[in-house]
């Protein structure tokens, strides 16, 4: 199983979570982050001083999959965070030993998202 | 000096001391106004309309003092006054030398004119330009409302109308519609906020960021409006601004009762901002009839603006983006109110030359024949100042858009109007979750950070 | 018309323009109430605080007018007025036709029962439904009110107890203790908020959401109280209303420094509320000594009810889940400030027929008798109150219990009555750390969403 | 009674009406500049501004009626009054019996008293000790304000200079400069917030947490002015009040405009907070002059105020942390608009015995001398007001610093003075990000925790 | 070393808090978080128009320990995270590889928690 | 590749993205998190009542960067995060398996940070 992190900008979000919700995974889990990069910092103005910020506000979002679903996730945040512009952000994968579904207890990686196939219905 | 002259002074000085107290709680309108506009604004809009409202009032001030205030009450022809230019001492107004009176009076005009400015900006929330407040409120201030004002209380063109007067006690119509009708003229240049409508044009909900602010902007509004309405008797005979204040708070009440009612009918949520937009309504609703109305006509008066208000903004959301409900809570009803007097004015309260409503022609014995005639006024008088605000508001803007522009580029909009336009969040701590902003103002503008200068390897060329 | 008659016109209207600025800071004092209420509720209650104040008002003002007036100020009987129903003009109130003057009493009337019924919710913060709201202000702005002001006000018996009345010039009780024995009702049918007691029964700090937020309900109740005790006066004669008003500031300033330093002395911090509970506690503890005693009583009155309000507070937390301090600042300091007219009443100030103070007995010349009988009349004023108003109350709140409910499931108090009974958060962008509530409103009503449909496999049911 | 003595009689009391409403409008200034330093403060530290103004205001009441009152109306000697202390019913004051009216003054006076006390607190912001305010609440109520007041307004040494009275309508001298003079002072020993400057003593921006709640006071302050200035006619003779609150509106609008238009010139975006001060600096600055210059002057001397506050903001900034910017729209406006009146004085308003204005002086037929003498006059007052309040604040101060001490360790700075000082963040619910505090009162105070005995494991010492 | 993360209710923190410092696991992480899975989003009314609103908040809990610890950890999050409704949340472990005590520098797996005995004491 | 996790105080923070800037790693993120350790909580007061909160404000600082960076980063964590007073924090580091800029779509940890020399220009 791998995990996905990604830095993104929050417009991207909501075209990302819609497509990998057609694609069969509905389950993920976002942060509000700030990070720092190529981006530049802003220059805010008060009272007429100003003030630097260096780290800019991103979503962190993070998809738990099983290894060959990997690609298309990446595939999909690619797709929709992309604007060719400094700051689109980073994708990390990790790897993960172990899944568990709290409400039913039960693990592996059939508890990660719903693509395989039985378990989607109304 | 004479005890019967005494007690004259002393009378106008009880007159002014109650208009002095009117004028004050109308200034006090304009924290309504901004507070209801900030709650319905996203946090990334918060600052702007505390920066918005001071500047507004400030350059209205000053266009009312220089010429707006001598084109509504200047005397001269039916369209607008001739004297009171520059407000000043040893000068003569419509015929009459100024005094402390006339500046109590003029300063009162003034409070009308800023609350009929202040509705102006519902419609235009977390896109407009700074600088289209700049411009409009120059002009609003020294022509627009002042011709309005002019036309209905200034002696001139609806002042008599083949003999009947326009009765809009307070100003439904004269403030309201009018600056509602100001309202729609900028939001057909602007158009909706990004992501207010989806592909296929169907509306989407952006929650204004507090509705605490929302409840202190209409609470503050609510008890304004006694100086609105109450202070428009400008003077104390029989304490009958007792009467008009009851009428205004039965009104504002019955407001609050049908909208919640309407909404929860429909949705089975007491949604709060429509409970302030109810107030709002019936408070529009009973501002020119509350001098001219019974007791038992305020809450029906009040009731119906509440209902009208829920559908009305249900209906324009579907077109067009007003996201405080400014289209429906001051233009319908403002309209509402101002035909409420032609079915509704009592022949007891009922100006010189004014015919009754239809009610007491109906059910009463008064001619009904006058009663139609004077709601034929009303309605004149509602086609009138959408007619003159609508056609200088809109070439006003439309030269704004020309200009300097009316809306602000796209990325400053999903940025917020505050870091965009003032250089800083409203919010500054907030943990902003909003589409970021690539960068503050302009360059040239911003000086190095005081902390660090930015490091060279930061730069987008980098890499 | 002849100049003393002139003079007694102008006269009865400068009255009136005091009681019109005294009821304006009356009605201000909603706006009070909300903010208290508000900034002592968690965010996830802050938007249902502006839904509640604007329906409560709404509802009282109908009822008032209807019924509530009629009751209170229409003569009558020693029990109930029975004129002045659907307030109307060319209408016989207590034997007077109705002018503008009778309709600025009646307004300023509906000012305090406002103030009273925002006074009961106190207690039922962050639990109760919102249909509970509507039936009570009902019932409370019709008849509960109404016949305490008739028995202490209105002629009625609390008027003449053995030919001394109950002095309560403000309304400590009449307003205040109302308000709190109304709450008093609403919690003991209610119960604690869910977290507030653990396991064992210990009361667990539950902070509200926003201390400037409580800070401005503060201040201006603070403000508000100058129209309400000085506007009492309910004519301007010899400036009397000065006096007045300089008690009352002196009181509130003893009760914040009593209260401040009772609550440092106990916890080294100066806590924030209860500096502002202090205040309030301070304030309502001079509202029926006001026009009763002399300056060096009221900062003495103040400072006992805002040493009171802390450890009535902390008691209170022991055993009943009171949010605001609404039985503790409203409800002890009513009582003492009752009794303190019977210990502080100034012999020069008494109304006719009343006994001077219990000092005044014991160190100066008056009957100590009389002081005493008059102490035992503000006790009985007490008892009435409490009697009349708990056994209505009571039974009104077990009639909601019973058949539209009192109290919301515990999935909608976790999740905040905003999102369950309003259908959006107070604070839309606030990212709540709340638990969570798995639906908004009842699916039947909630239209598809206006961005995509929600997708069927993201349905509970499946796998 | 007597026709004539029966219209004496409501003419003092129509008076004092007005007086009351302008009392209260003063009273609400302490809302006002609650929210103006809760705005400027960073959200940990908003609830300790609450608390603040609370037990200011509190303290400043019970000293003003025990002594401040008697020093500075109470008749006396041109250093200070000797009557009145403690005031109460049958004393004499200043020769004349204590009355309603009398009562209904001096609480106007505690209201200019607890302006002035309040802007002493806006340049020591989130570092000063609690205790602080305390202290010098009492000092200042008592005696600091009283003496400037008593040399200007009663009777003292700046009544009569060589026969010429120096002219401060409101006080832009007496009640602003005595507080910026004294939040210099309080500065001075405080030095500037952790973090303000830099290594090399640049100065950073440390914005306030919010905007909106900066606008709100700004509002609440420009409303309350109408009764600082309007009020300080203290009769209603040619309603000339009105006179007074057009100036004050001409002048604040200008501020308005001023400072915006000086700010965004500079940096390419209109501050909020600088359009804020902006209405301050112009307030401020027409305080002094407002009952006696022309129209055309109150924007003039506005629109300087308003250029004049961001240029001394951004220099003060330099040097010392003023975090609302009370040196300068408090302490320079102050003195500004204290010799606008000696440049704008129109010979129909002046007092008696006062020179006309420069003005009049070069461009008019008024002696020229007693114009310059007038000046000179105006720039004394400003001279003996600073010289006063400064020496004894600085000494208050000093012995604070020396015995419990003016500032917090760095630690409770860094933790913000709500948890600090009071046990409890402003806003418990948001999610500081901000460096934490260790601990919360000391141990000794803190009882253990309702909900679970912390336990030892997680004590410090372990591991 | 393993890193336990685990998306849970706000509500099942101070069960989970108190058991893990019981049972000698006092160090532990939480942040904000939004997520989507099973659960349907809710909708929010406004003004009379709806809003869907698809994550619903949920807490992160970050827990490192030793290899041998997880799976009682693991147990105490389903022990108290556990409703059995739709939302109860995931957890996921994933390899850590150091571990370092910032106050001192010291680094190895007896940073991490305070169980092994002798660190405890008042 | 490796991720660094560390959380540390807040004030900690601006320090070490300078330092970090400096040497060559100006690619970060943060997030607001709440912690508990060894670090008693603090007892806040209420209208007479206490409230007792067992976990404090951190900062959660992550950087990935190529494995022999490593060390470099957590040195400079440690440099500037300690204080050595309870609280200061913890690091932790995980292993990554790729990285991606979002920008470009390229992978690999030449995508990480600049101090690989030809990137870093004005
Ligand atoms: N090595 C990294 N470690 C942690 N976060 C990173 C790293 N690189 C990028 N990020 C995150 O991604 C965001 C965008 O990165 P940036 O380098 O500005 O974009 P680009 O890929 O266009 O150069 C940053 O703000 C930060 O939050
Ligand atoms: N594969 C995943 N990757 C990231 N986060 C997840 C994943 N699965 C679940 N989550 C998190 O767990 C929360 C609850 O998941 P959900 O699937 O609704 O619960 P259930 O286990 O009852 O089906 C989500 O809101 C999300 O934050
Ligand atoms: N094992 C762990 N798992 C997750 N977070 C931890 C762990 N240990 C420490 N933390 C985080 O580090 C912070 C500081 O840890 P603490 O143990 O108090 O410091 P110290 O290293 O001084 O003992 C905690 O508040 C928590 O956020």
């Amino acid at each position: 199983m791998k995990k996905i992190e990604a830095f993104i900008r929050h417009e991207a979000f909501e075209p990302i979570r819609a497509e990998l919700l057609d694609r069969g995974f509905p389950s993920l889990s976002i942060l509000e982050a700030k990070g720092s990069g190529r981006q530049k910092g802003i220059v805010e103005h008060y009272r007429g001083s100003t003030l630097t910020v260096n780290v800019r506000p991103k979503l962190k979002l993070e998809v738990v999959v099983e290894d060959e679903d990997c690609q298309v996730v990446v595939e999909a945040i690619l797709r929709h965070a992309r604007t060719g512009e400094i700051g689109d952000g980073k994708i990390f994968v990790l790897p993960v030993e172990e899944a568990i579904r709290i409400r039913t207890g039960e693990s592996g990686h059939e508890v990660l998202q719903l693509h395989d196939g039985a378990e989607a219905s109304a | 000096m004479s005890l019967t002259q005494t007690v004259a002074e002393k009378t106008a000085e009880l007159n002014m001391v109650w208009v002095a107290v009117a004028c004050i709680l109308v200034f006090l309108m304009q924290a309504g106004f901004m507070f209801l506009e900030i709650g319905f604004s996203r946090q990334k809009n918060a600052g702007t309309g505390v920066a918005k409202i001071l500047v507004n009032f400030a350059i209205c001030t000053i266009a009312w003092w220089a010429v707006g205030y001598g084109i509504a009450e200047g005397g001269g022809n039916e369209i607008f006054g001739d004297s009171g230019f520059f407000f000043h001492f040893d000068q003569t107004v419509a015929g009459e030398l100024v005094t402390g009176e006339t500046a109590m009076l003029m300063l009162y005009g003034l409070a009308f004119c800023a609350v009929s400015l202040a509705i102006v900006w519902g419609t235009t929330l977390e896109r407009i330009k700074f600088g289209a407040y700049v411009v409009y409120a120059i002009v609003f201030g020294a022509v627009i409302y002042p011709l309005v004002a002019h036309a209905v209380w200034g002696g001139g063109l609806l002042s008599d109308i083949g003999g009947k007067p326009v009765m809009d006690f307070a100003g439904s119509s004269v403030v309201h519609l009018t600056g509602a009708v100001g309202a729609l003229a900028a939001l057909l240049l602007l158009g909706p906020r990004r992501g207010k409508y989806d592909a296929q044009g169907r509306p989407r909900a952006i929650p204004g960021h507090s509705m605490p602010l929302v409840g202190l902007g209409v609470i503050i509004l609510w008890i304004g409006w006694f100086g609105f309405n109450g202070g428009s008797t400008f003077e104390t005979s029989a304490s009958f601004f007792g009467e008009v204040m009851l009428n205004t708070q039965l009104a504002a009440a019955a407001g609050v009762i049908g909208a919640s009612l309407a909404v929860y009918l429909k949705g089975r949520a007491v949604d709060v901002g429509m409970a302030g937009n109810g107030a709002i309504a019936g408070l529009v609703g009973i501002t020119a009839p509350a001098g001219f109305v019974e007791y038992w006509a305020a809450p029906i008066i009040g009731l119906v603006a509440g209902v009208l208000v829920v559908f009305a903004v249900l209906a324009i959301d579907k077109k067009v983006d007003d996201p405080v409900g400014a289209l429906s809570a001051h233009g319908l009803a403002g309209i509402w109110g101002t035909l409420a007097v032609g079915i509704f004015a009592s022949p007891r309260l009922i100006s010189e030359g004014a015919g009754s409503g239809l009610w007491y022609g109906i059910f009463g014995d008064e001619s009904l024949g006058s009663a139609f005639g004077q709601l034929g006024v009303q309605g004149l008088a509602v086609l009138f100042t959408f007619a003159v605000v609508f056609a200088i508001s809109i070439a006003t803007f439309f030269g704004i858009k020309k200009t300097i522009g009316l809306r602000v580029p796209a990325a400053e909009e999903d940025a917020g109007l505050d870091i965009s336009s003032h250089g800083m969040y409203g919010y500054p701590e907030a943990f902003i979750p909003q589409p970021e902003y690539s960068t503050g103002l302009p360059e040239a503008v911003a000086r190095p950070a005081a902390s660090a200068p930015t490091p060279p390897r930061l730069a987008p060329e980098a890499g």
